[in-house]
């Protein structure tokens, strides 16, 4: 039986009372929860605090980009479908520098897990503001408050209908570490974004003021319901809804290609007759 | 011509089926024996605006495109008024009799009568054929060959139509044939350009996995993989920008396929930051650069060699790779294989250097022995690997064993930090040190299997032209006439341009009297490099960097 | 008075009959309504057959790279307020290579329109699909039809909750004429995308496929109300609503820096005793 | 040190407040009239880890880092470990007395009693400026100055803790003092490192537009900008990426503003293709490159000089550039000017080159003369120019003149595509051709500007060190050191290092019998151009790439 300890314990380079500790903790729960072995897991990622995540769990690592982990995530999975691909990092390596490729992975819907550790700053470069950083947070970057308004990304991936979307809280591990587990079972593009306080540089979004905000969705919530996802998706202020926002069963990425039936890509062989085919249509 | 070859040049606007017209007629070309090479220019648009197609057949070898035409397919009449001059002196113009042209050497046919207004262009295939003796049945069945697959309805239209031209032309005066000697049992021969050699040199070597952004003139090599994805069990993927395309391909080829990303100058400079994350990953990929003229935009459907410096320094940080350029369809094809294996065994980015020239010209080559030749080895074997498995153990070579990832209980860490032998971040400076050292003893792998340049003619001659890539047959085209004309000509041309080995070439370049290196760029990148790495000067030049592929003749002029 | 003719005349590398050449009538029209003079617009593109446009119209031009029109507008709009600009390119280039500037753009809201030609292909470069082609569009490129989900960017722009989002259809070229000039009079980011046939490469999305669709909004459509914006923005189908979808009077970017509350950057001289000020600091 | 300098090393973790000391000491010493040198190292995380700041002082010029250390302020056990063996024979050791640390170079300091947790690293500021000789009154100016502004609730604190701290340290026993030689009538000075120098520098330029992505060691310099933004009437905007920061710093120079754009060899990766647009649509640009050890992410907050070769070549197509490497904090400010104003005039990209170890590193010196120098000019006279306006009007410099959108009735058209002199597409090759042209041309001017390098000691030297960039204060010493035993060494050192004018510095390679490069790369990228534009070939090479700054002992350790 796999169990936590398979995942391994490291040393971190973050910073004490980092909300990134319980994430890591419910990520290697999950993994275990989901019976899966380390060397079934490939995890990627980019490049912050959030994305040092994978060099503290026993699995197979990518650690490309600063903001790239979602094509690199999808290539592998195209390649070899048969691992667990979960994509780890920041609020700016997915939403800032890596962007286009969170529209365009949320359009492809590969069955990729993606959770987005968002403490609503740049963490790893001190402190300057992220896509999800409010109005009135101050940093040295941005003196006078924030120049742009915040990226609502579960908002955002409700609304292009994206397979799976839930919100956790590093706050609550054991809540967190079920959607994670749901989001690895779930086929398809499941987005976990994570509320993660930063200790260091967000004295605005602390583990207090989280707290008082995340309420757990009620069981009458029906992800299945588009209408009220998106309400919901949209509610971000005095309250903060966590849980499994919104769900359907769009086909998946890997499934649109029909090379893949025959297995992955990794084990198919160099076809000599049909090559020859292919060249004697140049005749 | 006077040297035998055939030279026939298409003009009209874009929208108009030159390009099928050309293919059509290097099909049939080819499938009688003949050699041949086409040249395509074109605007960036997609009707209307003026193109052109020639093509160059010969009984005998021909290797470069031709500046005069003897037979000139006017489908506007600009295309008429505007290559007039190019044409030779016993040279033909066939247009449509609608047209207000006012020359002696006109065909005039009636196109509205033998075809229906799309079908002109392959009315136009019949007269060509024709009068160059070609057989209604064989271009028949280039015919069906060519829209058989593509959209057999449209087959049957272009049957009747082709004969109808046959039967229309034979009834021209002989004064207009121009049969071409007959070539009896022609060796079979491929027709295909630059690109589509290397999506077969691709599938030849294992390519398993493809992802691109559209851009010209690269895009066809992803789409002729994209068409035998399926069969040949190979994912290609339009990305939504270059830099998801080349990190897609190297999350691919992380997890074990065999990956290639194509694309031209402006979406290279996207993958830039991504080649070094190859390098410092260790991660196999082929990336082409389809060159064509910069900076910016440029001109995005001309010809240039303007990238080599760019390619052979881009990305940050330092690291081996290799870079070839073909020459030739042929070597579009084999060094597009090369690629791939330095790639697998290096465990690195490896480029291939081509341009809108090459890309887009038909070449009739022999099949390739697809026999004798094997599909890349990818990663190492599990069996022989020391516990606990270390994705970076420091070696000799530089080379590490590589796994990958869940095709065995061992785990594959990569990262694109400084790491430690197991794949994880260190700031250690002594560590940092042996990898750095480690990935630069690559290098010395990768230069034994350098190929050297290819030196033809004279040991001590009066003058060496030194090239690269696709003005190959130019270059050596130049020479030979040169040569005919009872001068010392020598070629020293490269189809790989880094690493450059003085000891392989130095004693050419001294052995000749004058040195003139022939690139299509304005500054001469290949000249300064060779300079770089022999301390030769060439002082002399020849640099194109119009947007129009370098020709014998532009050669001659220049060096006259 | 400002009339058409003052945007010029100019022969194009359009393809006869193609979408653009009503919406580069539409621009012009909407210009001159706007009672701009050519030196006073900005007109900025990328690549494509769309962003060819600003080539045909008597204006300030900066046509740069494919996918970067929106941060070149940006700047130039931060360094001369005083031009209205204008950002003309195709879906491609503003939802795929542009992506992420698109979605920076929403958060930012600087005072810019933006026109999206929407032929639902890549008309430059021969006919692969783009972010906005759908499931059963086939190409050579796409062989099997589209691996991904079409992007609906007015449902995107909405639930961002950009600042003025309109659709516009290139056969109704008085419609869109008059929704440019809205577009250009209102401060923000004024996003109108214009559904385009393209006559050459998309067989699927023709005029009449078009035409069959499009709806304009009743009047009764309140574009201040989110709610009904969010519903509209999801239609897209059997019935294409057209007009201005959404509208809000969010902070205008530029207003946002008190540099520019002296004027202009590009008039602001540097002041020497303040940088000997702000050089004593590091004594 | 025998040299008369003093060597501080302060140790800790992250997150202790090392900076502050460094930067208190440092305005102190300045203020002093001292010379000075901080060395800064950390690690990429932002708590715990290893950093150091190392601080050397001299009544005389210093220049350099250097490797032994006089005093070492150990803020936790490791470092009083780590770095013992650093320590000169009268070294001291600067240690809470709670550490258990056993050794007799200690001064155990009652930390807890003399600040409350987080102003330890004040006392020990206290306690060092007591050792050395600092007034206390100078000191707590320091401090109130320092604080003043950013947090001056906290001044009051500090100011307590710190003269609790100097009343602590005037009891120790005088073997621990290390008064320093008093400068009497201190000159003023300003300290400042590198990256604070080229914000100040742009600022005096006229910059007026900056954006940014983030990326050590580059982000102080926006940051150093946005402090100053409002009162100067600029704009500073970070970006959703290197892409846009570019993009938009070319849009906003496109309409007036001198804009900058500062990032790391990865950012700049990113900003390849718009390197390239900057040319072809001849937008002034200056792009601060920070370098860091690749590839990829490699060493995120360690120094090298390894981006030379990538900067040069960045871009497809080929289009002039001019690259600065400032040695020195005066020269950041200085080659930062220069960048902007050949920016201006040649309208195109123009580089800057540092490092982390430079951008980080305080230095005091001479307040700059404001009053001499004057913003760029920017754009041309309107009353200068023929009608049509013709943005890309051919000329001989290759100069155009340059107008700014809606400032007047003319329209500026500026294009990515090949182009017309009005700014609009074309493909027509002879147009073509001209233009590249005459964007090439532009070198001549550009060369002409360039800047000597420096060249320091004999005429006929056995040794000349050639070097580039931030490690000029190494070599300078190592050089110095190596005379004063006796031994002939000059220097010739390379501020700016493209374009590379070989009859500006070849004689002086010949004249000396040995000639040996110094660089902060693996390759010896300098010594390769150099040996491209004079054939020179440097034999022997100091190369450091561990990620640590060339030391002026590293670098005699390497050569003997
Ligand atoms: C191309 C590139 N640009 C910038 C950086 C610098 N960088 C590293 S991490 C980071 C942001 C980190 O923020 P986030 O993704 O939110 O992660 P966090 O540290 O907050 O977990 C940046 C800008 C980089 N490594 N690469
Ligand atoms: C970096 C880069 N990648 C790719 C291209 C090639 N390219 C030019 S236009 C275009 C797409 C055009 O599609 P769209 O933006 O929809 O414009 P349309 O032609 O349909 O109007 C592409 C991929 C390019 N110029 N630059
Ligand atoms: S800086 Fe913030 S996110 Fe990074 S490790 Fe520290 S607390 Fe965590
Ligand atoms: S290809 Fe399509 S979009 Fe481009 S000009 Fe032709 S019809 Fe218009
Ligand atoms: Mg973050
Ligand atoms: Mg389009």
């Amino acid at each position: 039986m796999v169990t936590i300890d398979d995942y391994g314990d490291y040393q971190t380079a973050w910073c004490p009372g980092c909300g990134n500790f319980p994430i890591l903790e419910a990520v290697k729960k999950a993994l275990a929860a989901s019976k899966l072995e380390p060397h079934q897991v490939l995890l990627v990622s980019g490049i912050g605090q959030a994305a040092k995540t994978p060099h503290y769990i026993n699995a197979n690592i990518f650690n490309g980009l600063h903001g790239r982990a979602l094509p690199v995530a999808t290539g592998a999975k195209l390649a070899y479908p048969e691992l667990t691909v979960v994509v780890e990092s920041g609020d700016g390596c997915v939403y800032a520098e890596g962007g286009n490729h969170f529209l365009a992975a949320i359009r492809r819907n590969p069955d990729l897990t993606l959770l987005v550790h968002n403490n609503q700053v740049y963490g790893l470069t001190k402190g300057q503001a992220s896509p999800t950083s409010e109005g009135d947070f101050v940093t040295k970057a941005q003196p006078q408050g924030m120049t742009s308004y915040p990226f609502n990304a579960v908002a955002v991936a409700v609304s292009m209908q994206a397979s799976f979307v839930a919100r956790g809280f590093s706050g609550l591990g054991d809540h967190l570490a079920e959607l994670i587990r749901l989001a690895i079972a779930h086929r398809g593009l499941s987005l976990v974004e994570v509320l993660q306080p930063c200790v260091s540089f967000n004295k605005l979004n602390t583990y207090a003021w989280y707290k008082k905000r995340c309420q757990i969705l009620p069981p009458e919530h029906d992800p299945t319901n588009f209408e009220a996802a998106l309400r919901v998706a949209f509610e971000w202020g005095e309250k903060i809804p966590l849980g499994l926002i919104y769900r359907n069963e769009r086909t998946v990425f890997e499934d649109r290609f029909s090379a893949l039936d025959r297995g992955p890509l990794v084990v198919q062989e160099v076809d000599l007759e049909k090559l020859t085919e292919i060249m004697e249509e140049y005749r | 011509m006077s040297d035998g070859s055939f030279n026939i040049l298409i003009g009209g606007e874009a929208g108009q089926g030159l390009a099928t017209i050309g293919e059509l007629l290097a099909k049939a070309f080819g499938r009688g024996g003949y050699s041949l090479v086409t040249t395509s220019t074109y605007e960036s648009r997609v009707r209307g605006g003026h193109s052109t197609v020639a093509l160059r057949v010969s009984a005998e070898k021909v290797a470069s495109p031709s500046e005069s035409f003897d037979l000139l397919v006017a489908l506007n009449p600009e295309s008429a008024k505007l290559h007039r001059k190019e044409l030779s002196t016993q040279g033909l113009i066939i247009l449509d009799e609608a047209f207000q042209v006012d020359d002696e050497a006109c065909i005039r046919v009636p196109f509205k009568e033998l075809a229906k207004g799309k079908f002109s262009n392959i009315a136009a295939v019949g007269v060509v054929g024709f009068l160059l003796g070609l057989e209604e049945q064989s271009l028949l069945g280039v015919l069906v060959d060519f829209f058989g697959k593509k959209k057999p309805q449209l087959a049957g239209e272009n049957r009747e139509t082709l004969a109808k031209a046959f039967r229309w032309a034979a009834q021209l005066p002989s004064s207009f044939h121009r049969k071409l000697t007959l070539i009896s049992d022609p060796a079979p021969r491929l027709v295909m350009n630059g690109n589509q050699a290397i999506a077969l040199g691709a599938l030849s070597a294992g390519v398993k996995f493809c992802s691109f952004y559209p851009m010209s003139p690269a895009t066809s090599i992803a789409i002729g993989l994209i068409g035998k994805a399926r069969q040949m069990g190979l994912v290609v993927e339009q990305a939504e920008d270059e830099i998801a395309a080349v990190n897609m391909a190297i999350g691919a080829s992380f997890a074990g396929a065999p990956s290639l990303v194509a694309t031209s100058g402006g979406g290279f400079a996207l993958m830039v930051e991504a080649v070094s994350l190859t390098a410092v990953s260790e991660t196999p990929l082929v990336i082409v650069v389809a060159q064509r003229p910069g900076p910016a935009t440029g001109l995005p459907t001309r010809t240039e060699q303007a990238d080599l410096e760019f390619v052979l320094h881009a990305g940050h940080g330092e690291f081996p790779r290799a870079i070839f350029a073909p020459g030739t369809v042929e070597e579009c094809f084999h060094l597009t294989r090369k690629a791939f294996e330095l790639a697998e065994r290096y465990q690195g980015p490896m480029f291939l250097l081509t341009d809108q020239f090459l890309a887009d010209s038909y070449r009739a080559v022999k099949p390739f022995d697809l026999k004798s030749i094997s599909p890349v080895q990818v990663a190492s074997e599990v069996s022989a690997l020391s516990t606990p498995y270390c994705r970076y153990t420091i070696t000799d070579s530089g080379i590490s064993p590589r796994l990958l990832p869940g095709r065995s209980e061992r785990l594959v860490v990569a990262d694109s930090h400084e790491h430690t032998e197991d794949g994880h971040i260190t700031e250690d400076p002594s560590m940092r040190k042996r990898m750095v050292e480690k990935r630069l003893r690559k290098l010395e792998g990768i230069r034994a299997e350098t190929i050297p340049p290819d030196k033809n003619g004279d040991v001590n001659p009066e003058l060496l032209l030194v090239s690269w890539g696709c003005s190959k047959g130019a270059v050596s085209e130049a020479a030979s006439r040169m040569r005919s004309e009872g001068m010392s000509v020598s070629t020293l041309h490269f189809s790989q341009v880094w690493p450059l080995i003085s000891e392989q070439f130095r004693h050419h370049l001294e052995a000749a009297k004058e040195v003139v290196c022939v690139e299509g760029n304005a500054t001469g990148q290949l000249a300064n490099l060779i300079h770089r790495v022999t301390e030769f000067q060439m002082a002399r030049r020849v640099l194109r960097y119009d947007g129009l592929p370098l020709t014998p003749e532009s050669i001659l002029r220049e060096l006259n």
